[in-house]
């Protein structure tokens, strides 16, 4: 510690730095707060509109627990218990338990890093703002008997328009649709976040857990959540317009659903435990004061558990009748997914052990350790229902529903009462109380086990899941009764903690109650609503614990980028893997437009569900310009030149192409839009296996000739060449060519063309997408590929406008970048589709 | 120890060799996955050859186990071959990481393996 | 200047909520003296009077907008609205062959003549009047609202009515417009009850007015007479029926229905069949649908089955959709039976529906003869 | 191949969880009488054991790392231990449970490619069980909501659905099977000893989901053999007058329009066979107690019973009228 350490900047710093850093950083005031983009602001905000879903949803819980408590009870009817249990599992896992992962994401993630903010705070905000409306509307159709009634899994046929006539359902498919839109957004600010603006030194082995934990997460709503997207569209596609999907009838196949749901749904699982594991393993530490046992056999269980949980959606549907090798495979994946588990808790257990002294016995702690006995029973049960044989038993019954209950709110709930005791010293001014504290952890201990574990026996002995009632003399009557009754105690202990949050709960950006628990990471610098005053040069994983004078560093300014510069918010982007500082990036302060943006995409499809399809449409544009106007601002240009950070780097303002933030968050994008595609690719061939007889050309109308794929792939293929010209044209800073705004129009005139094509070649042979799931599944690639062409369109419009204001030139051209990069990937999914729909069948028939 | 001096550099460290280095293991595994169950469905449903289900499955099976088996005998030939620095900041930390990702594919693989010999192929699932 | 600018607010919000107390104030005392007259035979101030007439105006307008006016060109549809118009309107407005009563004539606002009303309202502020009355004038609303089948009947009517004379009027209110028709007259000798009946629903030589009006005679005896009881304690919804049935003592209603039961039928339908339609009501009639758990219609309906299921041969197609229509919106369910038709209606397509009610009206009703035996024995 | 019952292990867990086998109901898989659920039993038991361990082992290594003595702390402290117990002791667990429960599921599938003698073909409705038996003469039998089985006797079950996904499960004699709209499922099942047990649709159908169930009757297969023939003639005559009188209002009212009684010109195939309803242990899909009196609440008030169900409410007749009809019904043993 006695070394002589060597820092970016001089102390003392100039008078008025502080000062300009504070403006511009300055919160809103008044009703304008709703505009705030801080991450600190948003990031409470967004948490606790999570929390209040979990009480309401918890409200329901509730509800049913008492219906359940005795026999043959109607204090609820069949309807409303069916709408409630559907309520209550979506609500927990669409509406809270995904969007408070993402909101300690939002809120510790910049925090963690040292950064000022995520690197696109507008995003953040238009997600939360989204989520917020969806989601309060969603949840309310429970008020007034129009919520959906299909189960949180929502399978057809039961949800198609035969058997769930009326909005109910399209509640769920557009509400909830929606609802991942938003989850997807908040997942590329946390990617680009974490791999580009930690502090400078903090290579990927020195990230906090919880970075990681929130990299793995991100990265598996990636991959995950645009399945169950496909699987929205298609079920609605098929309620509103009869394209069978999912109609056995005419080829498809009410599996397909399930395939689809499980690929998100069994990840949704671990995509809510992660970051929670995350957060274990950041506690777990502080308590222990000892750096975690196992950092890196934590990380590989992290990366493990993500690959692992997308083997396993299977699992769902053991008792399906799919063949038993098959599910052997599946149970392979599902016994190979518990090592991860396994080694977290050993890791944590050893920390413990390793402890300063002795481990420290807080409220956190208590949470950690309920949390460790509740999760290994989860686990231990997850493996019995991991078993294809043992499952056939307990499926679908309250077995199930004990485990799933022990896993997530072992795995979630009780690291999240953990991370609120913990981590609120950092955002208010007083802690929680620690007397409260251990009421509110005994009574959501005691009460959850007593609620949830008798249920494993009651499932045993043969209830089966999503029953409003059941007869008397099954035996069931008793631990029925336990179950409410301990569901009432649970109820207590989160009650009281709702009142603790209230006496003491004061959210601030300057004067937290600091760090009570003398943790090591850099959350606990001290900080302003510019975050840390200076962003620290980090050489380890606990740099508060090393050097215990940074904290007075940062405050002094002495490390990077102490001011503000460019007299804007900003923070520094560094590289991937080692984190070298490589750019300033600037970054919006408040504004209206993602505002207005989230409320009206809402709006428009909200709308939808109700059928007022003109005023949606109406919706849907004000919020597409609204979005255009956001997109307009955001590219500030070159202007302000270079900045010294501090040390004599002196890093550029402006960053276009492969290295910046920007084109990271296009290619996460595509990586969305591909899986999305990917989805849709199995689904095409699970459909051909099912029902191979109404594939053209023997089911159905011959293919068009060949003269359309080919003269489709030749409009993709000149449109991509007046892309890249484009790039080789663009004149220098100040320059003209007057050739720009007609080869971006002809690059997207032919996206467009060889869209409509595609369809039309399709029209003429006579094929239609109602006739059968062929028919159907041909039109559905035209679907897809009409979101990505119309994107196109709508950037490459963009960057003509910003060519015309004279903001595009060979330097400042991000406008073109992002335009460029998605039609590239445009064509590539269309070329990859024209061989799919025009040569599969050729091949296969 | 990183020093200050190190951040005037630039990064070593190519993301995409890092990632395909560490998660090379579990894209195996889920390469393997794909391909079993892939191939399962589609010959039962099609074909309806228990023999050529097993054939099949036995050689993707063996194939890929002996792959990975190669990754973790010499894992710095396999890092090298990706091109992955030895610059960069705690190299060694990936190396641990990518062996331990590799080992649990493995036995991941093994138990699909497992359900190969005990399972019949297109049984159906009782 | 923010100072400033909450102090002027804070005056002006003052001062509002001053005036509204003091209005109110002063509006209370007013109505407590009893110093407003509100004798009828006093008439409004002038100011009064348009304020009046430009509200219940514009209430008519707006209330009215997204009322869908069906055709009404059909001259039967008329003329049941002139029977009910003889029957429910002409006690206070009186018929172009009649005079208005004058003790009706003394109301304030006297009803008014109908004979321009059609000049004055569009057909669907016409229906929005009838329908839901006008408050403050002595004006009723429709006694079933559900039925706006019924009330455009009545629309049709007054649609009509400017260019009629006393004659037209007669004709189109098949002869009950004539004499003195101020109030419900039943008649005191046996037919003539009859004979308001057949006014609509027809007789062995006429058929029915109009298809919503079904012929009754060989109905089954039983149901007749719940369905005029069902008429009368509101049960069964409908501004026409419901008006007589009430009207009636009960013996007289086991009357009629005794009567009707008894009666020949009118002749044999006549139009152009749908073979197609008929041949695949007929196969739902007799078998049900099985996938949409639609059972078969004759198996309640047909022969041999409970005096209180109607039989439904010789029943205009008009009718048979309407009132399934009245039982899948839940119009009848006050009715113990309806409760067995609702599902089934449910789960009929408008096609079947069409189906259905084409096969059963190219029936031919013969009373007493064995029209439809399901196979098989018992 | 066959494996023990397993009574080491229930032995272990029943000191650990003295409740479970007071509780064992009707519909307990916990009481297994079919020679699947007798298979899945000791896994069940072996697998519980082994998680109970596990859960145990953890919490004595918390308690250790809490309280312990420093030895102990820094023993657990190691990279050792975490290797050992976070890798190497769960692959040999779970390698061996995994075995275990590919032996039992390969005996399942040998199993279910068997021949069989008997097949009955159940298919889900809205929310009741069709049963169709073949009949002696080979011929379809319709039943509905009640399963027969020969006891010693392998049955194949063709599960299969018109509507929505059901899930067919009878607890004490196998595992669920789904029931999906556009396929068949199918499951070789064995009664093991002659008992009633009681099963339960698993997959959420929506609406009355929770009332549909129905009861599996495991019989000596001569006295299956007696049932089959009897299930497969007409419905008897009434003897009683009022039976006789039910009958009457049972067609005059169309009851024949949904419901079939064979011999009778009632031929309705919506709602369930009542040819020998009478017979049944229950009525409305394992909801009531099959007597005069059910019916009659049933046919004025199913849709309080079972909420939802296709059946309209028949609230039209007077008290004679309907304990006639109930009466009848009844009759039809």
């Amino acid at each position: 510690m006695n070394e002589v350490r060597e820092l970016p900047n001089e102390a003392p710093r100039p008078a008025n730095e502080l000062e300009e850093l504070e403006r511009a950083w300055k919160l809103p005031t008044g009703f304008r707060l709703i505009t705030a983009v801080n991450n600190q602001v948003i990031g409470i905000l967004y948490i606790g509109i999570a929390f209040l879903f979990f009480l309401l949803a918890g409200v329901l819980g509730v509800i049913m627990r008492t219906q359940l408590a005795v026999p043959e009870n109607d204090l609820v009817s069949q309807d409303l218990f069916n709408q409630i249990f559907t309520v209550h599992g979506t609500t927990m896992m669409f509406l809270f338990a995904v969007p408070a992962m993402e909101a300690l994401g939002v809120l510790l993630l910049p925090q963690m890093l040292a950064a000022r903010d995520l690197p696109f705070p507008r995003l953040s905000a238009f997600a939360i703002w989204a989520y917020i409306v969806g989601g309060l509307v969603f949840f309310s159709t429970i008020f007034y008997d129009l919520a959906p009634k299909g189960g949180w899994f929502m399978y057809p046929p039961l949800t198609l328009k035969e058997y769930s006539p009326g909005d109910n359902a399209d509640f769920w498919l557009l509400g909830i649709g929606f609802i991942e839109i938003s989850a997807i957004a908040g997942a590329i600010e946390i990617i680009v976040g974490v791999l580009r603006t930690r502090p400078p030194g903090m290579s990927l082995t020195r990230m906090p857990i919880f970075a990681w934990a929130m990299l793995i997460f991100a990265a598996m709503i990636m991959i995950a959540f645009p399945a169950v997207i496909l699987a929205t569209m298609l079920l609605e596609i098929e309620r509103s317009f009869g394209w069978p999907f999912f109609t056995a009838d005419k080829g498809g196949d009410p599996l397909l659903w399930q395939h689809l749901f499980w690929f998100f749904g069994h990840p949704e699982v671990y995509i809510i435990f992660l970051p929670a594991a995350g957060l274990v393993s950041m506690i777990v530490p502080a308590m222990a004061r000892r750096p975690l046992v196992g950092y890196r056999l934590i990380v590989v269980a992290l990366i493990g558990t993500g690959f692992f949980s997308f083997g396993l959606w299977v699992h769902h549907m053991f008792t399906t009748g799919i063949p038993a090798l098959s599910l052997g495979f599946f149970s392979a994946a599902s016994m190979a997914v518990a090592i991860p588990s396994g080694i977290q808790v050993f890791s944590w257990i050893a920390t413990i052990a390793s402890s300063k002294e002795r481990f420290r016995i807080t409220t956190p702690s208590l949470f950690v350790l309920g949390f460790l006995f509740i999760f290994t029973v989860g686990g231990v049960t997850g493996v019995m229902v991991a078993l294809v044989p043992l499952d056939f038993q307990v499926h679908d019954t309250y077995f199930v529903v004990a485990h799933f209950h022990y896993v997530l709110i072992g795995g979630m709930v009780f690291p999240l009462f953990a991370t609120f005791y913990y981590w609120i010293p950092m955002v208010s001014r007083k802690m929680l109380s620690e007397r409260l504290g251990r009421w509110v952890f005994w009574l959501m201990f005691i009460g959850f086990n007593v609620t949830f574990f008798p249920m494993h026996i009651t499932g045993l002995i043969g209830m089966p899941r999503r029953v409003w009632t059941y007869p008397d003399g099954l035996g069931w009557n008793t631990l029925n009764m336990v179950s409410t009754v301990g569901s009432y105690i649970l109820a207590a202990g989160v009650a009281l903690f709702v009142i603790d949050l209230f006496l003491r709960f004061r959210p601030t950006m300057e004067n937290n109650a600091g760090d009570p628990w003398r943790a090591g990471t850099l959350e606990w610098l001290p900080t302003g609503a510019y975050s840390a005053r200076s962003i620290p040069f980090v050489t380890s994983r606990e740099p508060l614990w090393d050097n215990p004078n940074l904290g007075t560093e940062v405050e002094e300014g002495r490390h990077f980028l102490p001011g503000a510069p460019t007299g804007e918010r900003e923070t520094i982007v560094t590289s991937p893997v080692d984190a070298k500082p490589q750019y300033i990036i600037r970054m919006p302060g408040p504004g209206w437009a993602h505002l207005v943006a989230a409320v009206f995409m809402a709006a428009a499809f909200l709308l939808l569900t109700v059928k007022l399809v003109t005023i949606a449409l109406i919706c849907a544009v004000i919020s597409i310009a609204a979005c255009i106007v956001w997109g307009w601002q955001l590219d500030h240009g070159p202007g302000k030149g270079e900045v010294d950070i501090g040390a004599g780097i002196k890093l550029p303002t402006y960053m276009a192409g492969p290295r910046s933030h920007a084109w990271w968050a296009m290619a996460v994008l595509i990586l969305v839009a591909s899986s999305l595609y990917i989805a849709y690719v199995f689904s095409y061939l699970y459909l051909w296996v099912v029902s191979p007889e109404v594939w053209a050309p023997h089911g159905s109308p011959d293919l068009p000739g060949f003269g359309w794929p080919l003269g489709t792939a030749l409009l993709l293929i000149a449109g991509t060449g007046s892309m890249v010209l484009v790039r080789r044209m663009l004149p220098a800073p100040g320059g003209r060519e007057p050739a720009i705004p007609p080869m971006l129009a002809l690059a997207a005139g032919c996206l467009l063309a060889a869209f409509l094509a595609e369809v039309w070649g399709h029209w003429m042979t006579g094929l239609r997408p109602a006739q059968n799931s062929y028919g159907a599944m041909v039109y559905m690639a035209s679907v897809l590929n009409f979101q990505v062409v119309f994107a196109c369109v709508v950037l490459a419009g963009f960057a003509i406008a910003r060519y015309l204001t004279g903001k595009l030139d060979a330097e400042r051209r991000v406008g073109y970048e992002n335009a460029a990069l998605l039609y590239y990937y445009a064509a590539g999914q269309m070329l990859l589709g024209l061989v799919l729909v025009h040569g599969f069948p050729r091949l296969a028939g | 120890m990183t020093k200050l001096d190190d951040m005037r550099r630039p990064d070593r460290g190519n993301m995409l060799a890092v990632l395909l280095f560490i998660t090379a293991g579990p894209l195996l595994w889920g390469l393997h996955l794909t391909i079993v169950y892939m191939a399962h469905t589609a010959v039962c449903a099609l074909a309806a050859s228990p023999g050529a289900a097993t054939a099949i499955l036995a050689i993707v099976t063996v194939a890929l186990a002996v792959l990975l088996m190669l990754i973790l005998l010499d894992q710095q030939r396999f890092a090298r071959l990706l091109k992955v620095s030895q610059e960069i900041a705690e190299r060694g930390s990936y190396d641990r990481i990518a062996f331990f990702l590799t080992l649990l594919s493995l036995a991941g693989i093994l138990w699909s393996g497992l359900a190969v010999t005990i399972l019949s192929s297109c049984a159906p699932g009782r | 200047m923010r100072r400033f600018d909450r102090r002027w607010w804070r005056a002006v919000a003052l001062g509002a909520a001053l005036a509204i107390a003091g209005a109110g104030i002063f509006g209370g005392l007013f109505a407590l003296s009893g110093l407003y007259n509100v004798a009828a035979s006093r008439e409004h101030f002038a100011i009064t009077n348009a304020i009046i007439r430009l509200t219940l105006t514009r209430s008519v307008e707006t209330r009215s907008m997204g009322v869908e006016v069906p055709d009404l060109s059909d001259e039967r549809l008329a003329a049941l609205g002139a029977r009910h118009f003889a029957v429910g309107c002409v006690p206070c407005h009186a018929s172009p062959g009649s005079k208005q009563n004058p003790i009706v004539a003394e109301m304030y606002p006297a009803p008014p003549p109908l004979t321009e009303a059609a000049e004055k309202w569009d057909s669907e502020e016409l229906f929005w009047i009838v329908k839901h009355g006008l408050k403050f004038t002595g004006m009723p609303s429709w006694p079933a609202l559900e039925r706006d089948d019924e009330i455009w009947a009545l629309v049709a009517f007054l649609e009509r009515l400017p260019a009629s004379d006393a004659e037209d009027y007669a004709a189109l209110a098949g002869g009950q417009g004539e004499g003195d028709d101020t109030s419900l007259d039943f008649g005191d000798g046996e037919g003539m009850t009859e004979a308001l009946c057949e006014s609509c629903h027809g007789n062995a030589d006429a058929r029915p007015v109009h298809p919503l009006a079904p012929a009754l005679a060989g109905q089954k005896q039983a149901y007749l007479l719940r369905a005029l009881e069902e008429y009368a304690d509101g049960k069964r919804p409908s501004g026409m029926m419901q008006t007589i049935a009430t009207a009636l003592a009960h013996d007289e209603l086991a009357r009629l229905a005794g009567h009707y039961a008894q009666a020949t039928s009118s002749a044999a339908p006549v139009g152009n069949p749908d073979v197609l339609a008929i041949a695949r009501g007929e196969q739902i009639a007799r078998n049900g649908v099985r996938e949409d758990d639609v059972p078969a219609c004759l198996a309640c309906h047909g022969e041999g089955t409970s005096a209180q299921f109607p039989r439904l041969d010789g029943l205009a197609p008009e009718y048979i959709s309407t009132q399934l229509s009245l039982f899948r919106d839940g119009v009848r369910q006050r009715s113990t039976y309806s409760a067995i038709m609702k599902p089934i209606a449910d789960r009929l397509t408008e096609r079947q529906i069409s189906d259905l009610a084409a096969y059963f009206s190219s029936l031919p009703r013969q009373p007493g003869t064995a029209f439809l035996r399901p196979e098989g024995a018992r | 191949m066959r494996f023990g019952k397993g009574w080491v292990f229930r032995a272990i867990a029943l000191s650990a969880l003295p409740g479970i086998a007071s509780c064992s109901g009707v519909q307990s898989a916990l009481s297994p009488r079919g020679v699947e659920a007798l298979r899945i039993d000791p896994l069940f038991w072996t697998s519980a054991a082994v998680g109970l361990a596990v859960t145990l082992m953890v919490v004595i290594l918390v308690a250790a790392a809490l309280y312990g003595p420093p030895r102990w702390r820094e023993r657990l402290s190691g990279d050792r231990m975490l290797i050992g117990g976070g890798i190497v002791l769960p692959i040999i667990v779970l390698t061996g449970l995994f075995t275990y429960g590919l032996l039992v599921m390969q005996a399942g599938a040998v199993r279910g490619e068997q021949e069989t003698d008997a097949t009955v073909t159940i298919t889900g409705k809205l929310w009741w069980w069709e049963v169709v038996y073949e009949g002696p003469d080979g011929k379809a039998v319709l039943s509905a909501n009640e399963l027969r089985l020969p006891v010693g006797r392998p049955v194949r079950l063709r599960l299969e659905s018109d509507n929505v996904i059901h899930s067919f499960w009878a607890p004490q004699i196998a595992g669920k099977l789904d029931m999906i709209p556009g396929r068949t499922n199918e499951v070789v099942v064995e009664a093991t000893e002659p008992a009633v047990s009681r099963g339960q649709c698993a997959e959420y159908c929506g609406g009355a989901h929770a009332l549909m169930a129905f009861y599996v009757v495991a019989m000596a297969q001569a006295e299956y053999d007696a049932w089959l023939a009897r299930e497969a003639g007409p419905a008897v005559e009434p003897v009683s007058e009022e039976a006789a009188r039910g009958r009457e209002i049972f067609f005059e009212h169309g009851c024949g329009a949904c419901h079939q009684v064979r011999g009778t010109e009632a031929r309705g195939v919506i709602g369930p066979d009542l040819t020998h309803v009478g017979s049944r242990k229950s009525l409305a899909a394992g909801m009531m107690s099959n007597d005069a009196q059910a019916f009659a609440r049933w046919i004025v008030d199913n849709q309080h019973i079972k909420p939802e169900n296709k059946m309209p409410p028949f609230g039209q007749f007077s008290e004679e009228e309907l304990s006639a009809l109930a009466a009848y019904l009844d009759s039809l043993e």
